[in-house]
């Protein structure tokens, strides 16, 4: 991990000309892949679009650009890869919505037989193919240890399809299929699944999340990810500011609420086992996250909570804080 | 043979240009500092901690003399209202500039850097009047624009009341000498013990193109009250300029000191290192309201000096001096109490402010003066055409720093004047505030503070009290400046773009937006640190 | 010739070329190796060089359920796909299954029966069969206990096979012994050819006897 | 090299001899022994450079052999059943983005009710999904179709699904001829895919069409499966000539040359059929046989020259489309002198067995009729009229209750 406190400047951007010029973030590179370039039809502020190309470009990086990308239908495929053209300049293919995972051991299995494990495998897809239709591909992948570094852009909802609940939806946030009516209005609380939890069960050699946010710590995890062979799995909170109701410049700053009130952790686990969770560095209460964004405007009335949904959601973010150890001073460490 | 359709060749989306959704569009802003703003003389502070912080140190120092000549002299002795303006106290402390300056000003001492060559020659001849900061500012601007300058002082040495007012603790000789040094070596003459009495006659003989006046203000003022024969009362203006006399005042065991500005914190700490072994400064209002900088008072308190709040001098007759106590009034102003207090003491010593002496304007009519003080226009030029002024002289703040600005601002409008051209009006940037910053992108770094000499030391010798940073200590400093309303290549806005539509030029030569594929989701805007993106709408 | 006489004439003529296919049925529960035995058959038979076709029934049935598995053997490619509905040997290789409706059906009026049981033919309640079918075209074997002494497995098969080459003669005893090492390698596969020609030496001895008695009692007559 | 084998083992045998580079597995009855075999082969050595992969589902599989296929390695899957149609959305996948992967389908009916036996159900579900689809007549073609699969397949970049009929074939012990390597590589040259994810060459594979081009897309779909034609009878061509025996092609034509009545099957029917044919001409009959071994693409032409002159068609078929009658028959029915008659036989269904005198029965009894007729073989008419008239019954008891309550 790249500690962003010996940065020279005392800052947390994503460089400066100050930084050392060899261990600069990808993205700051003037030289930079663009994996994902320009002209793709991405919504304007798109989280997932700007997480496709830090995690692509950093794992192109991590392999000398010896990379094949595998993506679920989605968002991600369906705004990089309209006919004629495609945003894409790294190998890619795209076969299914709920497919990703296998294609992509399909992948590394050709790549392993041909003789040319130099080239590496990213599957990527959204909270829906991950967490939902894929996942039992998935599990497989996982389960096989398969050499496939799966990259889950999070949403948190079928933004594609015009904003459905997935499985990674937060409890009481609006979708077009958890309406904000009714006795528990919004996604009820109590479902819902933890990926990376799920990952870690499978002993795993590395699950990481992280966001857009940090960028430095999103390519951090990827590069270490890249450094590990076997089933590794990332994923990374992707505002979506259609879907979040936000405005599209916001899309960063949610991105960092999420994680310094505490409903977005951000941990590394390695066989299984939390090995760092980053600490909160400014914490906020989850009112400050929840509040600028329209699918959660039904908990707050005149900006005042209605009920306590509200305090369900900031026992949520305790929960997680007290679990990963988010504040104080001292790394989560085994 | 590619499928058709199902497989595409890459990166061919850059045929489509998203750029028309856009309905704002960013751009990148220069913005002022505040810092800059703050600055009496002018310095672009930004530009040179920037320098600094890259350790260019050299480059950092002739950005400030751009400006500022002294940086070594204003890197201790400038109340720094840059620092009072950093917004970098909204994040913890501010940016501890002058004392980067001072290390960039020592070095210079010590590696001997020069000034730039000055402009081509003009023919032109100006003469100053007087060697304080204003006049020795305004001597190397004149001179770095080619014109040949003549400095006329009253006193023996140059340097005004860097030499006369300020105690040797805060200003070392050596140091204010050396910076008069380089402004002599750069061609300015200098001519010392020459008091010029009569301007009219100067500016009859036409020896010179144009004059600037910068007698400073060294008559104190004084205040009434009634004494007996036996009882010293010294003024403070006399006894910081005696002190560079190889006789040294003699005040006496105990002094009093009257006044709480600057200068009688200056006049209390000299006591004290000349021998009292009990120093007190009466003032007449609160500590709050005492115009002396809170750090000189601390330092003084720390060397032992006792300060009175809220009494006046009543009466000081053999030795003996009754202070009337005063009480705050509802409206927090202090009023009478009617009660006494009395305390033994050698001497008096009144701080209560200065004069200009004026008496060489008596024979020039036609000048503007009023409460003591030469009006001038925003040129700094009198109301006579040629005539100009600065300094203390002027109705202004009095601090050296502001006397260097006056001398630099003047300097540029006898230029302007002498070559007979319009002074191009300074575009002055929207002033980059705080609240434009995005500040999750700083980190909590504590200020690396100056040390000072320890106590014992302190009061019984003259030596500088204050310590210079290391170069370790003045990079660090010079880091957490934040680049205020200025981009300072952190890459977050290429970063961030999920457009790709930010082109990195290279170092040094920041960003441009390709509006091509710019979508305008302000993202860049929002997650500028420094604030240097501007989002405007576009015209439809 | 009455229908006596012609019972012991045909019991002599093995199966033979002339014939030009030659159905088993084998009967038997899940876990006994009643495919297996269908299969070992049809190596055996391909080993001398005759087309062979061994199936299941192709169903889903656990430990314990009632298993059918058919072999055709011919001297001609096998087309026919169907199930053996009219079997020229049936191997019952559990006595139990004997209750089952249905076990001995479309069985060829020549055909033969060999039945796993140490009980005889008439102690099984077949000797309405008995009497059907030429003389020594049914008889009883007690395979599980040859299995038992041989290898400790309660898995008749292979010894199952050993008598149907005894009885029928569709098969050698040297194939059925090439095909059981094919099917089990080792010890294992020794301890079932075993199991199988000592299987072969009682079937060929029962029928033997059967037949001198038999002859000496119609020359009685 | 002769050998008595299950029919699974040899295939397994055949398709190590492809040598196939990766290979995906997850069991369904009856495709498992076909996966246990080549896990086995590879687990032992036998299959050099190959990865066999245990998947989660038969998508998984399907999906793990479109990763592979894409990446330029010759893959191969197998299933049946639920399985294929667990797999279906891949099955669009691999052939719309031209991998060619070979897949066995062991042939099974189609839930509910569970049914584990044979029949065509399955292949027919996705007879339009862009596969080129074979059908086995035993298990020697069995294996000689899937040598030709990979060379079809990589040929034409189109993937290629092998029907076996599960159990009758999958599980019948019998006589095989099983090549040897160096006639194999002599055959199937080295995959040179058309398609390949490598980052030395990069390309995005599986774009997005809109409707501005996918007309188009799916037109040359339609033209690559009619030139498949071309691609089946080279590799069957050429087949007979290292192999020195026929498999594959089209159809096959039996005893049509004088035939009144004609039948027209595929798959493992074909030997009980030819069988009765043969008892029927003795007996004088006038009958023969066209077998279909391509499916799709569907070789109507073919079909059509070789019905031309008979008085009668009996489609026999392992499939039912409910609501419409018999798969096979709509098919032969396109290429059919529209003043033929033409009769729907569903046999098998389930895995009903097709014995060979209930067929000679069924060919005696219908004799020519006049016009197109759909029939199925040994159906236990007295009890699907009792449930008819049950059903009724309860129908118009609902009714009368309804009626009741209404008032």
């Amino acid at each position: 991990m790249k500690n962003t406190q010996a940065n020279p400047k005392g800052i947390y951007t994503i460089s400066n000309r100050l930084g050392d010029q060899a261990n600069r973030a990808v993205q700051a590179s003037e030289d930079r892949p663009n994996s994902l370039t320009s002209g793709h039809r991405a919504c304007q502020g798109c989280g997932e679009a700007l997480g496709a190309r830090i995690v692509v470009d950093a794992a192109l990086r991590a392999a000398k650009g010896q990379i094949i990308v595998v993506n679920a239908t989605g968002c991600l495929e369906v705004f990089s890869t309209p006919y004629p053209e495609t945003a894409w300049q790294t190998a890619w293919v795209h076969s299914l919505f709920g497919n990703a995972p296998a294609v992509a051991t399909g992948v590394a299995a050709a790549m392993e037989v041909k003789g040319r494990g130099n080239v590496r495998v990213l599957a990527q897809g959204g909270d829906g193919s991950t967490t939902d239709i894929g996942f039992g591909c998935l599990s497989g992948m996982f389960e096989r240890n398969d050499d496939v570094l799966y990259v889950c852009y999070d949403n948190q909802a079928y933004m594609n399809t015009g904003v459905q609940r997935s499985s990674a939806t937060p409890p009481t946030a609006r979708t077009a299929t958890t309406p904000p009516v009714g006795s528990e209005p919004g996604n009820v609380f109590g479902t819902g699944k933890n990926v990376p939890l799920i990952a870690m069960a499978h002993q795993i050699p590395y699950v990481a999340t992280a966001t857009v946010a940090d960028v430095q710590d999103l390519e951090a995890k990827v590069f270490k990810a890249m450094s590990m062979r076997g089933a590794r799995y990332l994923h990374v909170l992707v505002p979506c500011p259609l879907g979040w109701g936000s405005p599209p410049r916001e899309t960063i700053n949610l991105a960092r609420l999420a994680v310094q009130c505490g409903l977005f952790p951000l941990f590394e686990a390695e066989n299984g086992t939390v090995t760092r969770a980053t600490k909160i560095r400014q914490p906020v209460p989850v009112e400050n996250y929840l509040k600028p964004q329209r699918r959660f405007a039904h908990l707050f009335k005149g900006g005042k909570p209605v009920d306590d949904r509200l305090a369900r959601m900031q026992e949520m973010a305790d929960a997680n804080i007290s679990r990963f150890n988010l504040l104080g001073h001292e790394e989560t460490c085994k | 043979m590619k499928p058709f359709a199902t497989v595409l060749e890459v990166g061919t989306s850059l045929n489509n240009h998203t750029g028309s959704w856009r309905t704002e569009r960013p751009s990148y802003a220069h913005r002022l500092p505040p810092c800059n703003n703050a600055c009496p003389a002018g310095e672009n502070i930004q530009e040179w901690l920037s320098l600094a912080e890259q350790e260019k140190y050299e480059e950092a120092w002739r950005e400030i003399v751009k400006n500022n000549p002294f940086p070594a002299i204003m890197g201790r002795v400038c109340y720094h209202p840059c620092e009072n303006a950093c917004n970098r106290v909204t994040i913890e402390s501010p940016v501890g500039i002058n004392s980067v300056e001072r290390f960039l000003g020592d070095k210079a001492i010590r590696d001997k850097w020069a000034f730039d060559r000055p402009a081509a020659k003009s023919g032109k001849k100006v003469l100053v009047i007087g060697a304080g900061p204003a006049g020795l500012s305004a001597a190397y601007h004149l001179a770095r624009l080619g014109h040949k300058v003549t400095v006329k002082e009253s006193l023996k040495k140059a340097g005004g009341m860097l030499r006369y007012g300020i105690p040797q603790y805060r200003l070392p000789r050596k140091i204010l000498d050396a910076e008069i040094k380089r402004i002599v070596d750069y061609g300015v003459e200098l001519e010392v013990n020459k008091k010029v009495t009569n301007l009219a006659e100067v500016v009859e003989s036409k020896a010179f193109d144009a004059v600037f006046l910068s007698v400073g203000a060294h008559i104190a003022k004084l205040t009434e009250f009634p004494t007996s024969p036996r009882s010293r009362v010294l003024d403070a203006v006399a006894v910081l300029r005696d002190m560079e006399n190889r006789e040294k005042p003699k005040l006496g065991k105990r002094v009093v000191v009257y006044g709480g500005g600057n200068t009688a914190m200056d006049v209390a700490r000299t006591a004290k290192r000349l021998g009292a072994k009990e120093v007190t400064i009466v003032y007449r209002r609160t500590r709050e309201k005492m115009p002396a900088h809170s750090f000189e008072i601390d330092e003084a308190l720390q060397e032992g000096i006792k300060i009175k709040f809220l009494v006046t001098i009543k009466k000081y007759q053999n030795k003996k001096l009754t202070l009337g106590k005063m009480a705050l009034d509802a409206k927090g102003y202090p009023q009478p109490t009617g009660k006494n207090e009395t305390m033994e003491t050698d001497c008096i010593v009144l701080a209560l402010g200065q004069d200009s002496d004026l008496a060489l304007l008596e024979k020039f009519p036609g000048l503007e003066i009023a409460d003591g003080a030469l009006k001038v226009d925003s040129r700094m030029m009198t109301s006579h055409a040629g005539v100009f002024a600065g300094g203390d002289m002027i109705p202004f703040e009095r601090t050296a720093t502001t006397g260097v600005g006056h001398g630099k601002k003047a300097a540029r409008s006898i230029d302007a004047w002498l070559r007979k051209v319009e002074q191009p009006a300074t575009e002055k940037h929207p002033l980059a505030t705080a609240e434009r910053l995005n500040k999750w992108y700083y980190a909590e770094v504590s200020e690396n503070k100056r040390k000072l000499i320890d106590i014992a030391h302190r009061t019984k010798t003259f030596d500088e009290v204050q310590l210079g940073l290391s170069e370790a200590e003045a990079l660090n400093e010079s880091r957490r400046c934040l680049s205020c309303g200025n981009c300072f290549e952190c890459d977050n806005c290429y970063g961030v773009c999920p457009d790709n539509a930010i082109r990195k030029l290279g170092a040094g030569k920041g960003f441009k937006i390709d509006y091509d594929y710019c979508k305008g989701c302000g993202l860049c805007a929002a997650e500028c640190p420094c604030g240097c993106i501007e989002m405007t709408p576009e015209d439809i | 010739m009455d229908n006596f006489s012609q019972r012991i004439i045909l019991s002599q003529n093995t199966w033979s070329a002339n014939l030009t296919m030659f159905q088993i049925r084998f009967h038997g529960r899940g876990g006994q190796g009643v495919v297996t035995a269908a299969e070992m058959l049809s190596v055996a038979a391909f080993l001398e060089g005759k087309h062979a076709q061994a199936f299941p029934s192709f169903g889903s049935e656990r430990m314990g359920a009632p298993v059918v598995s058919f072999c055709r053997i011919s001297e001609k490619e096998i087309r026919l796909r169907d199930p053996v509905f009219e079997p020229d040997a049936l191997i019952v290789q559990d006595p139990t299954l004997l209750l089952m409706p249905g076990l001995f059906d479309g069985l060829k009026s020549d055909g033969y029966v060999l039945i796993n049981s140490s009980r005889d033919i008439t102690e099984l309640g077949l000797d309405d069969l008995l009497h059907r079918l030429p003389l020594g075209n049914i008889l009883t074997l007690a395979g599980t206990e040859l299995a038992l002494k041989h290898f400790k497995r309660p898995m008749p098969n292979a010894a199952m096979l050993g008598g149907l080459a005894a009885m029928s003669g569709v098969i050698k005893m040297e194939s059925v012994a090439s095909a059981i090492m094919e099917a089990f390698a080792g010890a294992i596969g020794q301890a079932n050819v075993a199991a199988a020609k000592e299987s072969y030496e009682i079937v060929k001895a029962k029928r033997n006897a059967l037949i001198a008695s038999t002859r000496k009692e119609a020359i009685a007559c | 090299m002769l050998k008595q084998v299950e029919g699974s083992h040899a295939v397994a045998e055949a398709v190590a001899l492809c040598r196939p580079e990766v290979i995906c597995a997850y069991p369904i009855t009856p495709q498992t022994h076909i996966v246990e075999g080549l896990g086995e082969l590879v687990k032992a050595g036998h299959i050099k450079d190959c990865k066999y992969i245990n998947v989660e589902s038969e998508f998984a599989a399907l999906s793990v052999a479109i990763g592979s296929s894409a990446a330029g390695a010759r893959s191969y899957t197998a299933t049946s059943s639920q399985g294929l149609l667990f797999m279906a959305e891949a099955v669009y996948n691999a052939s719309g983005l031209g991998l060619p992967i070979v897949m066995t389908l062991g042939n099974r009916a189609i839930g509910a009710p569970l049914n584990i036996w044979n029949d065509h159900s399955d292949a027919m579900s996705l007879r339009d999904a862009g596969w080129i689809q074979l059908f086995a007549e035993n298990n020697q073609e069995a294996i000689d179709l899937h040598i030709q699969a990979f060379r079809i397949a990589e040929d034409i970049s189109c993937p290629v699904m092998v029907c076996v009929d599960g159990f009758i074939l999958t599980h019948a012990v019998e006589q095989v001829d099983v090549p040897d390597q160096k006639q194999v590589d002599a055959y199937l040259p080295a995959f040179v895919p058309a398609v390949v994810l490598d980052p030395k060459a990069p390309a995005s594979v599986g774009a997005l069409v809109g409707p501005e081009a996918f007309t188009e897309v799916r037109y040359l779909d339609h033209k690559k499966q009619l030139r498949a034609f071309d691609a089946i009878d080279r590799a069957s061509t050429a087949f007979k000539s290292v192999f020195g025996r026929e498999a594959g092609g089209f159809i096959r034509s039996y005893h049509t040359k004088d035939a009144e009545t004609v039948i027209v099957a595929m798959g493992s029917v074909i030997g009980t059929l030819k069988d009765m044919i043969d008892e029927k001409r003795k007996q004088g009959h006038k009958i023969g046989l066209v077998s279909i071994c391509t499916f799709r693409p569907f070789p109507t032409a073919e079909v059509g020259a070789a019905l031309k002159d008979a008085k009668h068609v009996i489609v026999l078929e392992k499939s039912l489309a409910s609501g419409q009658g018999g798969v096979l028959a709509a098919h032969v029915r396109a290429g059919l002198h529209e003043a033929i008659p033409l009769t729907t036989l569903i046999a098998g269904l389930g895995g009903r067995p097709i014995p060979k005198n209930a067929l000679s029965e069924f060919v005696e009894k219908i004799g020519i009729p006049s016009s197109d007729e759909l029939h199925f073989l040994d159906l236990k008419q007295d009890i699907v009229d009792g449930e008819l008239k049950k059903t009724e019954e309860e129908r118009n008891a609902r009714l009368r209750n309804g009626a009741a309550r209404g008032r």
